[in-house]
């Protein structure tokens, strides 16, 4: 591990406790985001890709059990940390954004309030400090007359602007991890390209980790350095954004990219690839690959037994039980048909 | 539709991972069943209905008998004087108690249950005009229900009373008058969420008529809630009725009204305290039941549907 | 927000005009006035000039405007029993029935805002149990049952505490205690279901994200919002236990606006009745116009909005 | 205006449209409190456009555009305040929203919404009949399960309930219920942006066969410009509640000319990892409809706007192959 490493995950589970059972929400998800980096969770809705976000927030609710070998914020063990010591990382060290700007901000404060009460909390200065730095933050993050939209409340402000309230927010304490959760989901479509570009910059700047969660592979494509492809609660496949991509190694990739139209790529009007099928329960003994009711590749072998991740270079692997090979030559040919 | 049509059957077989999915009335049985509260305090309910019904079969005597020889005999319990004549006791006319309790639980059941289903009718119908309608329509309706809440109830239901008499009908309407207004404002604002839906907007787009979107589309969405504050209400009705009786304002006696036989007993408490606590815990159980019932019927229909 | 406020002041001004015609009425429903007025065994001609000496022959609106006019000036009219001046016997009386309504709001919010919030932290737990048990049990226990066995217990077993009378404080604390456990169930279940509400909000998921303390997200943050309900809801109850005076005040003798309310109405003294229904009623369209003012105050999407 | 609409675009000048709208505006009064003036809020201000049967016409815009308000006037759910809307060339007023209703009909965005929780999916697929009173109970049976099988459900959901379903069921069988009145117009208001992207696919390919089969023409009102350029013979670009581009959906998307249509189309985020983020330059969100900018509505964002911008509204001219309404074009 590098001393760039910010978050380090190893084998984090999530079993959350259903009147059906268990259901196993994450299985076995190791992950590594360094300064700076973008790491993009990809997956539907159900994939287990918020879950794992709250999982290393420690915001879980009470009924999920959380279980892993490593989990690591700048070389600190946050496992056997206690709630008290792990709220004085939130906010500080780790900041997060959500969904839905305009439910996220509290509307009976005024957004210079809930800007420097984080600043104040983790005792980086008193009420002076505190509204310099979010003067200074809301600028950065492209708002204008940032002293007259601090006395503001939420319900003035339009979602692209809380939303930059909200990255501002994160912000304050300079942050190793920002986790953005479906950050620009809420927005309109003009909107998203310039948050996304707003939350890239300032990642970079600050030099920040940033674990980016979201369904939409443009959105991935665009930002991410790193990709974790994420179906029934288990990374499927993970690369850079260009291997996962241009050569996609595990059947749902491959499915998901075809399913989408790409304007200059897709003949219009022509029949868009789909996957059969639908998302398995994750409630009790989960066993063999999950993807099998769904592929065009399925074999006996992937009815039972665990499988493995195949790693098939640094930070590369897929799981799946087509060999490398295999996989080329068949998710090549089909892609192209 | 032509015949060249080509059939779809693509998801005719069953995926290896389809998990039944109980559909709402299975969901409504499942609860029922594992349902604590709703089950007791069902069972208590139907404990005091049978007994309402079958009064007249499981008295020992005709609540209205006299024996002034047998005046205030205590409950079988008290070692001294009780008897298993009259296992809970004579009152101050030396009438059988139990004999008139079980007389009793049929005025409160019959008055709770029809003025809380009166109320949830009329309630019903101007909350789900309110909400639907929006504008005027409801300016008005929330005018109504404000002019309603304003009134201070009590005090106009024993003016009410005062002057049209106490009879079991005119208390029925008094305290219906007394309750409509809950339904109407929870009925209201759940067909105001309701009305947003798109199935609305679908049965709209259809050409329905309104009668029948709020009868077919969002009545069945707040049934629910009708349901529960009624069952809520029901219980309201029960004391205020019994409150009502024992001011000497309600059920006239000889009628034996438990809230009558509160306020008959009211004078010998000191010395025979079962006279009160008798028709007392009769109406707090009769109504704790009807609540655990209630809240149950609020868990067990609990909105599903959505994830 | 001067526009809300205006627009609640407009329907407040409409819902007591209501009232009033409702309150006059009431003293019509009660049959021929000029009959009662002029006793049991009056002649035709006795009633016939009671009815003119009253202006009762005149038409029921003209009656109205009469009323509604002289009760502007503060001339609620007489007693038909002792005939006193009504306001002066309800002046008399009401700083009882609204010491009373007071005591027992505070006790029931003393109570059931802790235990709600508690409740609503530690969902079905033993303190979530015992809270909602409370609530079972003071929305089951009729309070005239109630009232009598705190009487047994405090007045006559125990003798801690007076059963009748309005002389000391002690007396309003049975009858403030009955009347409060009727009010509590309400606020309990409104604070912990606002609170569950809140607590599962999006808002309160950014503050703990944001590693604020617990006690800080639970107070300033959660209870904050959920506030908001509550005090729509104390003037609701307020208003409520004012009305609901009657009882407890006859049981326990209180000489308050309850209890005259209830003597008035068995001895059919109508004018008393209806006042007291129309300052009653008056009473609450204030109370909810002074909720609706703090709540403007509270919440800034009114305020600005 | 309608001249100009005429002579343009349509090879096949003789045949009428399946679907018309002709200066098509509507105007919502807002009360601010109870003193204040009614303001007029313009949702839809002056729509002129034309779609032939079978073929579909994408509405594209940001939330609060007009697009849903335009929607809701072509079911009849709302009267247009100036214009008129035709279809088949009979004006949409001269009949009963019943008979609306055999010719237009709705699927919409949200499945979970549109589904009444509390009825079987044979009750919803079968409404339509029984509010307009077609054949007996069996033989409507009939109708839901053949529906059923078109639309690709399995006969064995038939009384099951919409929380039994997945979400592109759901959406399948507001679909059946839209098309078991044998409409030929179908409005779709984002049919799928609340679904998953591989349910996503499997119903943008079930509207294609539809269309094709049953000669069905779409209002298709969407903001995801990949799904518009895979479905769309033509595009209507709304701004604001005024139509600011129309034109064949080929030419919009290989020369998007109005500058607001150029910002919706860069933002669209094709997944290719060799391109980085577009740089977005509309500045601001959407201004308050209720105190609009003067001149052209979109100029405080353009990127290109001029003096004349500002002063004096454009109005909607003809450019080559499209309509436009921007001071760029003359």
């Amino acid at each position: 591990m590098s001393s760039n490493t910010v978050l380090e995950v190893e084998n984090l589970s999530v079993d959350i406790t259903v009147p059906a059972g268990t259901l196993h929400a994450v299985s076995n998800l190791s992950l590594q985001v360094d300064k700076g980096e973008t790491l993009c969770i990809v997956g539907e809705s159900g994939c287990g890709k918020s879950i794992t976000s709250l999982a290393i927030m420690n915001l879980l609710p009470r009924k999920a059990i959380l279980t892993a070998d490593k989990l690591t914020l700048e070389n600190r063990d946050l496992l056997t940390l206690s709630e008290t010591d792990f709220a004085t990382l939130r906010g500080d060290r780790i900041g997060m954004i959500f969904q839905d700007p305009m439910t996220s901000l509290n509307p009976v404060f005024r957004i210079g309030d809930q800007l420097e009460e984080v600043y104040i909390q983790h005792g980086k200065g008193g009420r002076k400090e505190a509204r310099e730095r979010a003067e200074f933050l809301l600028e950065r993050v492209g708002i204008v007359a940032p002293t007259e939209r601090l006395s503001q409340y939420p319900h003035q402000l339009s979602g692209g602007l809380r939303q930059r309230m909200m990255i501002a927010m994160t912000l304050m304490c300079d942050p190793a991890l920002i986790i953005a959760d479906e950050p620009t989901t809420a927005l309109d479509v003009t909107m998203q390209a310039q948050t996304l570009n707003l939350l890239r910059s300032l990642q970079k700047e600050f030099n920040a980790g940033l674990i980016l969660i979201t369904h939409d592979l443009g959105v991935v494509a665009r930002m991410a350095d790193r990709v974790m492809v994420m179906y029934a609660g288990r990374a499927v496949e993970t690369g850079t954004a260009e291997e996962v991509f241009d050569m996609p190694t595990h059947p749902y990739t491959q499915g998901l990219i075809d399913c989408i139209p790409v304007p200059g790529r897709t003949e219009p009007g022509s029949k868009l690839g789909s996957i059969p099928g639908i998302v398995p329960a994750l409630v009790g003994d989960l066993d063999g690959c999950m993807f099998r009711n769904r592929c065009d590749h399925v074999s006996d072998a992937c009815r039972s037994g665990d499988i493995t991740l195949t790693e098939i270079s640094a930070g590369r692997a897929y799981r799946c039980l087509l060999s490398p090979e295999e996989s080329k030559n068949k998710l090549s040919v089909e892609g192209a048909a | 539709m032509p015949d060249a049509i080509q059939r779809r059957d693509l998801e005719d077989q069953v995926d290896e991972f389809e998990i039944a999915v109980p559909s709402p009335p299975e969901l409504m049985k499942r609860r029922a069943k594992s349902h604590r509260g709703f089950i007791i305090g069902g069972s208590v309910v139907l404990f005091f209905l049978a007994v309402a019904v079958f009064a007249p079969v499981l008295a020992p005597y005709d609540p209205y008998d006299q024996d002034l020889t047998n005046r205030l005999v205590p409950p079988v319990w008290d070692a001294a004087k009780g008897t298993w004549d009259h296992p809970f006791g004579t009152d101050a006319l030396g009438r059988d108690y139990l004999s008139r309790l079980m007389f009793g639980a049929q005025i409160s059941l019959m008055i709770g249950f029809f003025a809380a289903a009166v109320s949830a009718v009329v309630g019903s119908c101007i909350g789900m005009i309110g909400g639907y309608f929006g504008g005027r329509v409801d300016n008005f309706i929330m005018y109504l229900i404000n002019v309603k809440l304003a009134l201070p109830g009590l005090l106009v239901a024993l003016s009410l009373v005062s002057v049209f008499g106490g009879s079991i009908l005119a208390l029925i309407l008094i305290l219906s008058f007394l309750f409509w207004d809950r339904y109407a404002v929870v009925t209201r604002s759940v067909t105001q969420q309701i009305r947003v839906n798109d199935y609305i907007t679908a049965a709209q787009a259809l050409g329905t008529s309104r009668t029948r979107i709020i009868i077919g589309e969002v009545l069945p969405n707040v049934m629910n809630q009708i349901i529960v504050i009624a069952s809520l209400e029901m219980a309201v009705a029960i004391i205020v009725e019994a409150a009502l009786s024992f001011l000497g304002l309600g059920v006239q006696p000889p009628t034996p009204s438990w809230g009558l036989l509160l306020s008959e007993g009211r004078s010998y408490m000191f010395f025979m305290p079962y006279l009160i606590n008798f028709p007392g815990l009769a109406i707090f159980f009769l109504v704790i039941s009807i609540n655990m019932m209630g809240d149950g019927i609020r868990d067990i229909t609990a909105p599903e549907g959505r994830n | 927000m001067a526009k809300f406020l205006l627009h609640r002041l407009y329907i407040a001004i409409l819902v007591a005009i209501t009232v009033s015609v409702i309150a006059f009425s009431l003293l019509r429903l009660s049959g021929d006035l000029a009959a009662e007025l002029a006793g049991e065994d009056a002649s035709e001609e006795e009633i016939v000039l009671m009815a003119k000496q009253y202006g009762l022959d005149r038409p029921l609106y003209v009656q109205y405007f009469d009323w509604a006019g002289s009760a502007l000036t503060g001339d609620l009219g007489r007693s038909l029993f002792t005939n006193e001046p009504v306001v002066e016997m309800i002046f008399e009386r009401i700083g009882v029935t609204v010491k009373l309504a007071l005591y027992a709001i505070l006790i029931s919010l003393m109570v059931a805002i802790p235990l709600g919030v508690m409740a609503s932290v530690r969902p079905n737990t033993l303190t979530d149990r015992f809270s909602l048990g409370i609530a079972v049990f003071g929305q089951a226990i009729p309070n005239f049952y109630f009232a009598l066995l705190l009487i047994l217990l405090f007045g006559v077993k125990l003798r801690w505490l007076p059963i009748s009378g309005n002389d000391s404080f002690a007396h309003f604390i049975l009858p403030a205690f009955t009347l409060g456990l009727g009010a509590m169930p309400q606020f309990m279940r409104l604070t912990r279901s606002g609170m569950l509400d809140v607590l599962d909000s999006d808002f309160i998921r950014t503050a703990r994200a944001k590693g604020l303390n617990p006690r800080r997200v639970l107070f300033k943050h959660a209870l904050r919002n959920a506030i908001l309900p509550i005090v729509s809801l104390m003037a609701v109850v307020l208003g409520f236990l004012l009305g609901g005076t009657v009882i407890i005040e006859s049981i326990f003798a209180l000489n308050g606006v309850g209890f005259l309310a209830f003597e008035s109405i068995m001895r059919q003294d109508f004018p008393v009745v209806q006042s007291i229904v129309f300052i009653l009623s008056l009473s609450y369209i204030v109370l909810t116009l002074l909720s609706d003012l703090i709540n403007a105050q509270l919440d800034p999407r009114i305020r600005l909005g | 205006m309608n001249q100009l609409m005429g002579q343009f675009g349509h090879p096949d000048r003789d045949a009428i449209p399946a679907l018309e709208c002709r200066n098509v505006g509507r105007t919502f009064m807002i009360k601010k409190g109870l003193f204040a003036e009614k303001q007029p809020l313009k949702a839809v201000q002056d729509v002129s456009l034309q779609v032939n049967r079978g073929e579909v016409l994408a509405i594209v815009g940001e939330s609060g555009c007009g697009k849903t308000t335009l929607a809701k006037m072509l079911l009849g759910l709302l009267e247009p305040t100036t214009g008129e809307i035709l279809l088949d060339g009979e004006p949409i007023n001269s009949v009963s929203i019943k008979d609306i209703a055999k010719k237009v009909q709705p699927v919409f965005q949200d499945p979970y919404s549109s589904l009444n929780p509390r009825k079987t999916i044979e009750q919803i697929i079968s409404l339509p009949l029984k509010v307009h009173e077609i054949g007996s109970k069996e033989s409507r049976r009939a109708r839901v399960e053949e529906y059923m099988r078109l639309v690709g459900l399995p006969k064995r959901l038939i009384h099951s309930y919409p929380n039994q379903l997945s979400g592109g069921q759901r959406q399948r069988v507001a679909i059946a219920r839209a098309l078991i009145m044998e409409p030929k117009i179908v409005v779709c208001d984002e049919p799928t942006s609340a679904l998953d992207v591989s349910v996503q696919a499997h119903i943008l390919n079930l509207l294609q066969d539809l269309r094709e089969e049953l000669n069905l023409t779409y209002a298709f009102i969407s903001h995801n410009l990949a799904v518009v350029e895979h479905l769309a013979d033509w595009v209507a670009v709304m701004y604001l509640g005024r139509l600011i581009e129309f034109g064949k959906a080929a030419d919009i998307f290989n020369n998007p000319k109005h500058p607001y249509t150029r910002a919706l189309l860069d933002s669209v985020l094709t997944p290719d990892a060799s391109l980085g983020l577009p740089e977005i330059t509309l500045g601001r969100g959407l201004p308050n409809p209720l105190a609009p900018p003067s001149g052209c509505y979109f100029h405080p964002r353009c990127p290109e706007a001029s003096d004349q911008c500002s002063a004096e509204p454009p109005a909607l001219i003809e450019n080559e192959d499209r309509l436009i309404e921007c001071h760029l074009y003359k």
